[in-house]
């Protein structure tokens, strides 16, 4: 129990201080959004259009900072999130119901690919251990682990959409109606090749991990003793050895998130997707802080909320820490 | 470090870094190129004179490529060692001091890993003036430092409960003495560990952000080739050299680093040893 | 802008009364054939599309939602810089009377809004005492210039009344997009209104709308009898240039506004015989020096710099040959499409060549001095390394100062490329902190007149520590100041020119900003499945983008046809 | 020195006006557990006093938890007493000790720590362990720190010396291991030896050559010593007196022969009742038939700390802790049991 609030509490601090970090961070940034906005029309726009924006967006009327930071909490916390000012006047939470979704969807699919299959191999070659199999896991592993997200997407993209055309170019789906069959099969055929590319370069991790613990795992008594009673290795490989070393592996997992979003944003980046980390790569680049402390806030709280589902099963699945804490 | 030489994997890394390291430091003798030069004609195929033809800028696409060996490299050794240093202070103060600074530490520890680190660094670079290799340095020390330091503040506090430390106490040493000659070569395997690991992320993200265009795209690198090569369309030019070569070569030097990391784990952790 | 402009009657232009007595510039009507129907496909590098089709909403995609200020709203006449003919639309004619400070215009009849309702000229001064009501929604400023009323005098004719006379306002006020005033003059917060349901005059209405495609389809109440040909009209947005890129290439959209990356190896080469494009020059890519204090502030360093710069290598490298240079008589600013009308023999006579080593020489017989391949100046002092300022990301501005950079070593100076976040970049432009910068020049139009009151107006620059609007480069000088005085107080173009010429050889001799190459529309089409697209031999318009405010784009719709 | 009643650590050679090499008076150490705003004490040592003499080995005697560590450590001042007083050579120890403090007082205090595979550093050699005091504690000019290392080792029986010097700890066995444990604390001349189980971890085998070990050393190097065991067998073996310690409190206290022969303290009868044979017992871990468990140390009552274990409990055990009962000469016990 001790251990269940000092994790709430931990929770909450971690989020405040994210949230104040978030705050403080683009009123840091240098310029306004009106220069970045007057830079992006390249003189196009005359001096009296921006003068006219400016005042549209509300960038006249400097509030006293702490007054900010105190109206900016409540807005969070009620999950107003005002208008995003790239794409006036559109609701920063209009874009994030927009664009959450294709995300959610490319790095869901992705992430149980990933995980699904790196734990096996990487269990597999845990227990073949020295064979030709894990002597080609490891090294592999390490090379995907070390892929350029953005040149593979390029590459694939490439190779495989514009060479033989075997996948749409660009884009979450090339149909207006989502909701339709041809839609969902448009949406799919979209999502295939940035899913396979983000699923292939986290695979490697999830092996790696997968393999190293479980290779731990296997070195203490009870697995020894297991194979040393004559259990079958496959009995001892699910029973034993794969169920111990998947709990570290599912907390990895939880703290990868935040690197998971990272290689997301190459990949909608460099595929014109939909999601929301291209939608960051667009707030952060044109300066529109609403919106990218939105994007911010959702990164942030989806994190944290693994990582305390992921100590909360810690609970359930080893009773150790029931009792005492953790150093 | 003689298990460590006959590790497969930590040969095969250490081939590989050593290759690139002499590619950076002789790559003005191999360069044919002055990979500044502008003044070739745009995009020619390769040939006896440019072996892997030239950039959308008129440049030298082989004196480039052999250049920017020295930009990753030097990028991701600086960096892995900034954040190796800062990860040791950090396991120090925090693992091995205890106490509220442990307290204090720990949550800051705990929100870095929880922000996404890579809009930060965008954000953070827009906020540099100077956008130079220190800057570099700095933004990718100021996201990837704390994974690490998690790693070496549990190592500290396991060694702080060593009976060792207290023997030393006993002997009259002094407490800095104890830090330097006790507590830093013992986490050392793990600080091994961790530089590579470091090394790995900023070969990537350094990569990753001239790829953005976030970064100095001047810089003679790798990530900048494919920058050039993504804003000079080179897909629709049909020229992919420009767009195969770099990712090759950042994804060589981050296996080389990554076989490192995992080579040095297998050596400090028995467990992990074969047989 | 706080400029005296005196009378100005544009009626004597003549090719702006051929503009009028042409009636609307529908090129294709000689066509013999035109075949009606089809779907046009519209891509751009938009992120987003926002459901919002609110035609006076600042908004950040320039204005509106793409296709607001094109496929639904109008304007009063349609402003062709590329020209300087006027296109009426909504308004058939117009007078300057009173000395300038009056100007009655003539509203078209016959026009209904999509919804039924008949337009008229009460909807046109309805909208203009908007954005008096509204300021954050006058885009053009038209009510920080004398203006001082506007009203319906009839259903036919709206007056505008001015305190003095100005007679630059003019496209700005034909520019101006016309809002229904039965449904806006309910709205209680227009600036945040979401037009969700837009009745506008224009050729088409709002079928669908997802985040990434809006689709229009006819409208059945247009004015223009026969026209669109086409049958709807769908816009794409595709977050990349590339990928808007790729679809034109395919076929797959025949309309764009992107500035590829060596248009003709990519994207002409892909389909020569439909793949096109036409960059009509309308603006300059400047280098900027700060003329107001340290190096650049002494004439010799900053003619030496203009002599040693090659602009058509710079234009080569940076567009791949598809933008005019500024080199020779593109010095003086003035674009290449007004230089036959606006740039005399005697100063086209004047026009400099590349010449480093008579830049040297003329910095030697100055002072200067090379040693060891660096330039130290008058007082023996070593010239710092400059840094050439540009955006992060622009490649095109990036490969300009690369190569400015590489060529000004020729005469010892060296520099290296700061490259900053787009509103560090602009912040840092207007504040003076650079010692080079390329940045484009402001006050596209017809006459050079707006490009040299932006880049040279001392009313546009500041005090040192201040922030400039437009004049990067601080120049200020009473005799230019003079010239667009006097500019403006004449309407006959003898003297304009005069003003004009005196500014050119002014820009040549005191070189307080180097032009480098042309900055143009960059319009894209494809001719596989329409025909009926501006270029240079039939501008009828300036080659806009989809989601220009101004009618231009509007023009395209209503001129392509099936082919 | 007041009579024996009122100190009973004090043996009889200081009575006779000796200064004794180790003096503890009232010795008390807490710590404090648990959540902010709420803590818990722990008390380890409840007013302890133990003296002892020049060359005397007192051995100090409970089950794990008991405090024994606790005391050699706070004695070592690797722990900072909560109060109470230690003195060293009649010399007290400061009570917020500076570093030249702690330095002084380890040249005379050292300590045998329990194991000798994770108490030596494995990153340096032996010479290092060995050397290091002989720099900051004894001061010795570096032209005669070899001299003293060799001879040092050869003390404890690692010859030839040289050859040990330029080991690591991982190509010795366990016995030498703890063989360079005495030696880095001999090394820099201490007059007082704290070994806190030194022989626990080591094999049955190696245990008693280590304890003749410390015995030679005794003799040889003029040492007292206190040896801190749960083995009451090797603790009688090793030591001229033996003092019991129970959660925090001693309990019991004499020579070690009466301890053994004739214990008074009904903790002590049950710890004898686990080793039966001193003379073959020695040396095998000796584990304890008891009712109950040891006490929460948070949460001790009020009156003797055995009395929920005690078979023999009376009521008045639970009120009032009992004062020291003189049993024989120089035995003493703490205990209702016994007359005043």
């Amino acid at each position: 129990m001790r251990y269940i609030i000092r994790r709430v509490l931990l929770l909450l601090l971690t989020g405040w201080a994210a949230l104040t970090i978030n705050f403080a961070l683009p009123r840091l940034m240098p310029g306004s959004p009106i220069q970045v906005m007057a830079a992006k029309y390249t003189g196009r726009l005359t001096p009296s259009a921006l003068a006219a924006i400016a005042q549209a967006l509300g960038l006249k009327n400097k509030q006293n900072v702490f007054v900010q930071y105190w109206t900016y909490l409540g807005h969070t916390l009620t999950g107003n999130f005002g208008y995003s000012l790239s794409e006036y006047p559109t609701k920063v939470s209009t874009l994030l119901a927009q664009n959450l979704p294709w995300t959610l969807g490319l790095v869901g699919f992705a992430t149980v690919v990933a995980f699904v299959l790196g734990t096996f191999i990487g269990a597999v070659a845990a227990w073949r251990r020295g064979s030709l199999f894990d002597s080609i896991v490891v090294p592999t592993g390490m090379m995907l682990a070390a892929m350029p997200s953005f040149w593979i997407s390029t590459m694939a993209i490439y190779f495989l959409s514009y060479k033989l055309g075997w996948f749409p170019l660009f884009g979450g789906s090339s149909s207006g109606s989502l909701t339709s069959v041809a839609g969902l099969g448009s949406i799919l055929s979209h999502a295939a090749l940035p899913a396979m590319v983000l699923a292939v370069i986290s695979l490697g991790g999830f092996m790696l991990v997968m393999r190293n613990t479980t290779v731990s795992v296997m070195s203490d008594d009870y697995v020894k003793f297991a194979r040393a009673k004559g259990l079958r290795n496959f009995t001892v490989a699910s029973r034993y050895a794969a169920r111990n070393a998947t709990l570290p592996v599912v907390t990895n997992f939880a703290l990868a998130l935040g690197t998971v979003v990272a290689g997301t944003i190459f990949v909608e980046y460099v595929f014109s997707y939909p999601g929301i980390a291209n939608l960051l790569y667009i707030a952060v680049t044109s300066e529109d802080y609403p919106l990218m402390q939105a994007i911010f806030l959702v990164i942030v709280l989806a994190v944290l909320l693994a990582n305390f589902v992921a100590d909360m099963l810690y609970v359930v699945l080893d009773p150790r820490i029931r009792v005492g804490g953790r150093a | 470090m003689k298990g460590f030489l006959h590790n497969k994997k930590a040969l095969a890394g250490l081939s590989i870094i050593v290759f690139f390291g002499l590619v950076a430091l002789l790559a003005p003798l191999l360069d044919p190129y002055n990979p500044n030069d502008f003044n070739f004609m745009p995009w020619l195929g390769p040939s006896s004179a440019h072996w892997l033809g030239t950039t959308g800028q008129g440049q030298d696409e082989l004196s480039w490529l052999l250049y920017s060996a020295r930009d990753s490299m030097l990028i991701a050794l600086s960096t892995a060692g900034v954040i190796s240093v800062v990860q040791l202070l950090f396991g120090i103060f925090s693992g091995y001091t205890g106490g509220l600074t442990d307290g204090v530490l720990s949550t800051v520890t705990n929100v870095f890993l929880v922000l996404p680190g890579l809009p930060l660094l965008i954000v953070i670079d827009a906020y540099l003036p100077n956008k130079g290799t220190v800057t570099t340095v700095f933004i990718l020390t100021i996201t990837g430092w704390a994974w690490g330091a998690r790693v070496l503040r549990s190592q500290a506090i396991s060694l702080r409960d060593r009976p060792f430390m207290e023997a030393a106490r006993m002997s009259g040493e002094r407490r800095w003495r104890i830090v330097l000659f006790n507590v830093v070569p013992n986490m050392f395997g793990v600080l091994a560990a961790n530089f590579f690991g470091a090394a790995v992320y900023a070969v990537l993200t350094e990569a990753g952000l001239l790829f953005l265009g976030v970064i100095n795209v001047n810089t003679i690198s790798w990530g900048s080739m494919l920058y050039w090569a993504q804003a000079g369309s080179a897909m629709l030019e049909n020229k992919w050299l420009p767009m195969l070569l770099p990712g090759v070569c950042i994804l060589l030097l981050g296996t080389g680093f990554g076989l490192l990391n995992f080579a040095v784990d297998e050596v400090a952790d028995p467990r992990l040893r074969r047989g | 802008m706080k400029k005296s402009r005196l009378l100005a009657v544009v009626t004597s232009s003549a090719a702006l009364s051929l503009g009028l007595a042409a009636g609307p510039a529908l090129a294709a009507d000689r066509a013999p054939a035109v075949r009606h129907g089809g779907i046009l496909h519209v891509v751009m590098p938009w992120n987003n599309i926002p459901d919002n089709f609110n035609p006076l909403n600042p908004g950040t995609n320039g204005a509106t939602a793409g296709g607001t200020g094109s496929a639904l709203y109008e304007p009063l006449m349609y402003d062709n810089v590329v020209t300087g003919k006027f296109t009426p639309m909504l308004a058939t004619n117009y007078a300057w009377t009173n000395g300038g400070t009056k100007l009655t215009v003539g509203i078209r009849q016959g026009v209904r809004w999509s919804d039924g309702k008949p337009f008229s000229a009460r909807d046109v001064a309805f909208t203009f005492n908007y954005l008096k009501k509204y300021p954050a929604l006058d885009l053009n400023g038209d009510w920080k210039t004398p203006l001082t009323s506007v009203r319906a005098t009839n259903d036919s004719t709206v007056v505008f009344t001015y305190s003095k006379a100005d007679s630059v306002v003019l496209p700005f006020i034909m520019g101006q997009l016309i809002v229904p005033q039965h449904l806006w003059a309910k709205l209680t917060d227009p600036t945040t209104f979401t037009n969700l349901h837009p009745v506008g005059t224009g050729p088409f209405v709002l079928k669908s709308w997802s985040p990434t495609q809006v689709a229009y389809g006819k409208n059945p109440n247009y004015w223009m009898q026969g026209r669109p040909y086409v049958n709807g009209l769908t816009m794409t947005a595709v977050k990349s240039n590339q990928t808007a890129q790729l679809l034109m290439m395919n076929g797959e959209a025949a309309y764009t506004y992107d500035a590829i990356t060596d248009p003709v190896h990519t994207y002409v080469a892909a389909h020569p015989a439909w793949n096109k494009f036409w960059w009509p020059v309308t603006g300059l890519n400047v280098l900027y020096m700060n003329t107001q204090s340290g190096p650049f502030s002494d004439l010799t360093l900053r003619k030496a710099i203009a002599m040693t710069i090659n602009e058509d290598v710079v234009a080569q490298r940076a567009y791949y040959g598809a933008i005019p240079s500024s080199s020779g008589v593109g010095q003086t600013g003035v674009v290449p499409g007004q230089q036959a009308q606006w740039v005399p023999k005697s100063v086209a006579s004047m026009a400099p060549t590349n010449d480093p080593a008579g830049a040297l020489k003329l910095l030697e017989s100055n002072g200067y001095k090379l040693e060891g391949g660096s330039l130290a100046g008058p007082n023996g002092q070593a010239l710092p390394t400059f840094k050439i300022l540009v955006g992060s990301g622009w490649t095109d501005f990036i490969s300009i100062a690369q190569t400015i950079g590489q060529q000004l070593q020729a005469i010892g100076i060296h520099s290296t490329i700061d490259q900053e976040p787009w509103s560090t970049y602009y912040g840092s432009a207007q504040n003076g902190q650079y010692d080079l910068l390329v940045c484009w020049s402001n006050g596209n139009n017809a006459t050079p007149y707006y490009e040299y009151y932006y880049l040279l107006s001392s009313a546009e620059s500041a005090k040192p520590g201040a922030a400039v609007n437009t004049n990067y480069g601080r120049f200020s000088n009473n005799y230019i100041d003079g010239l667009l005085s006097s500019y403006a107080a004449t309407t006959k173009f003898a003297q304009q020119k005069a003003a004009m010429v005196a500014i050119e050889k002014t820009m040549l001799t005191q070189v307080p900003a180097i032009p480098l190459t042309g900055r143009p529309n960059f319009f894209d089409y494809s001719t596989r499945y329409f025909t009926g697209w501006p270029s240079a031999s039939n501008p009828y318009n300036a080659g806009e983008a989809p989601d220009a405010f101004n009618g231009g784009a509007e023009q395209i719709y209503l001129n392509v046809h099936l082919k | 020195m007041v009579s024996t009643l009122g100190a009973p650590g004090v043996p009889a050679e200081a009575e006779a006006g000796q200064v004794p090499a180790l003096e503890v008076v009232g010795l008390t150490k807490t710590y404090s557990v648990g959540k902010v705003g709420k803590p818990k004490i722990v008390r380890a040592l409840t007013d302890v006093d133990l003296c002892v003499a020049r060359k005397e080995i007192v051995g100090l005697v409970g089950e794990s938890g008991s405090g024994k560590s606790t005391f050699a450590r706070t004695v070592a001042l690797l722990e900072q007493p909560t109060s109470g007083t230690v003195k060293v050579e009649g010399v007290a120890v400061p009570s917020r000790p500076g570093s030249a403090d702690l330095r002084a007082h380890r040249r005379r205090v050292q300590m045998i720590f329990q194991d000798p595979y994770t108490s030596l550093d494995p990153l340096h050699k032996i010479r290092y362990a060995v050397g290091r005091p002989l720099e900051s504690l004894a001061g010795l000019p570096r032209a005669l720190r070899r001299g003293r290392m060799e001879q040092v080792l050869g003390q404890v029986g690692l010859v030839p010396p040289a050859d040990f010097l330029n080991r690591y700890p991982y190509q010795l066995s366990g016995g030498q291991r703890q063989r360079v444990g005495i030696a880095r604390a001999l090394a820099a001349e201490p007059t007082l030896l704290l070994a806190d189980e030194p022989t626990s971890m080591l094999d049955v085998s190696i245990r008693l050559n280590i304890m003749n070990l410390l015995l030679d050393l005794r003799e040889s190097q003029s040492l007292s010593m206190l040896f801190v065991t749960h083995d009451l067998a090797g603790a009688s073996y090793m030591s001229d007196r033996m003092a019991i310690m129970y959660a925090g409190h001693l309990v019991e206290l004499g020579p070690s022969a009466e301890v053994m022969g004739q214990p008074r303290h009904p903790y002590t009868q049950l710890l004898r009742q686990a080793a039966p044979d001193p003379a073959s017992q020695f040396g095998r871990d000796t584990t304890f038939e008891a009712r109950g468990d040891p006490p929460d140390l948070t949460d001790l009552p009020p009156g003797c700390p055995f009395a929920a274990r005690c078979p023999h409990v009376r009521e008045d055990c639970r009120t009032g802790l009992p004062t020291w009962r003189q049993v024989a000469g120089g035995h003493q016990v703490r205990c209702v049991l016994y007359g005043t």
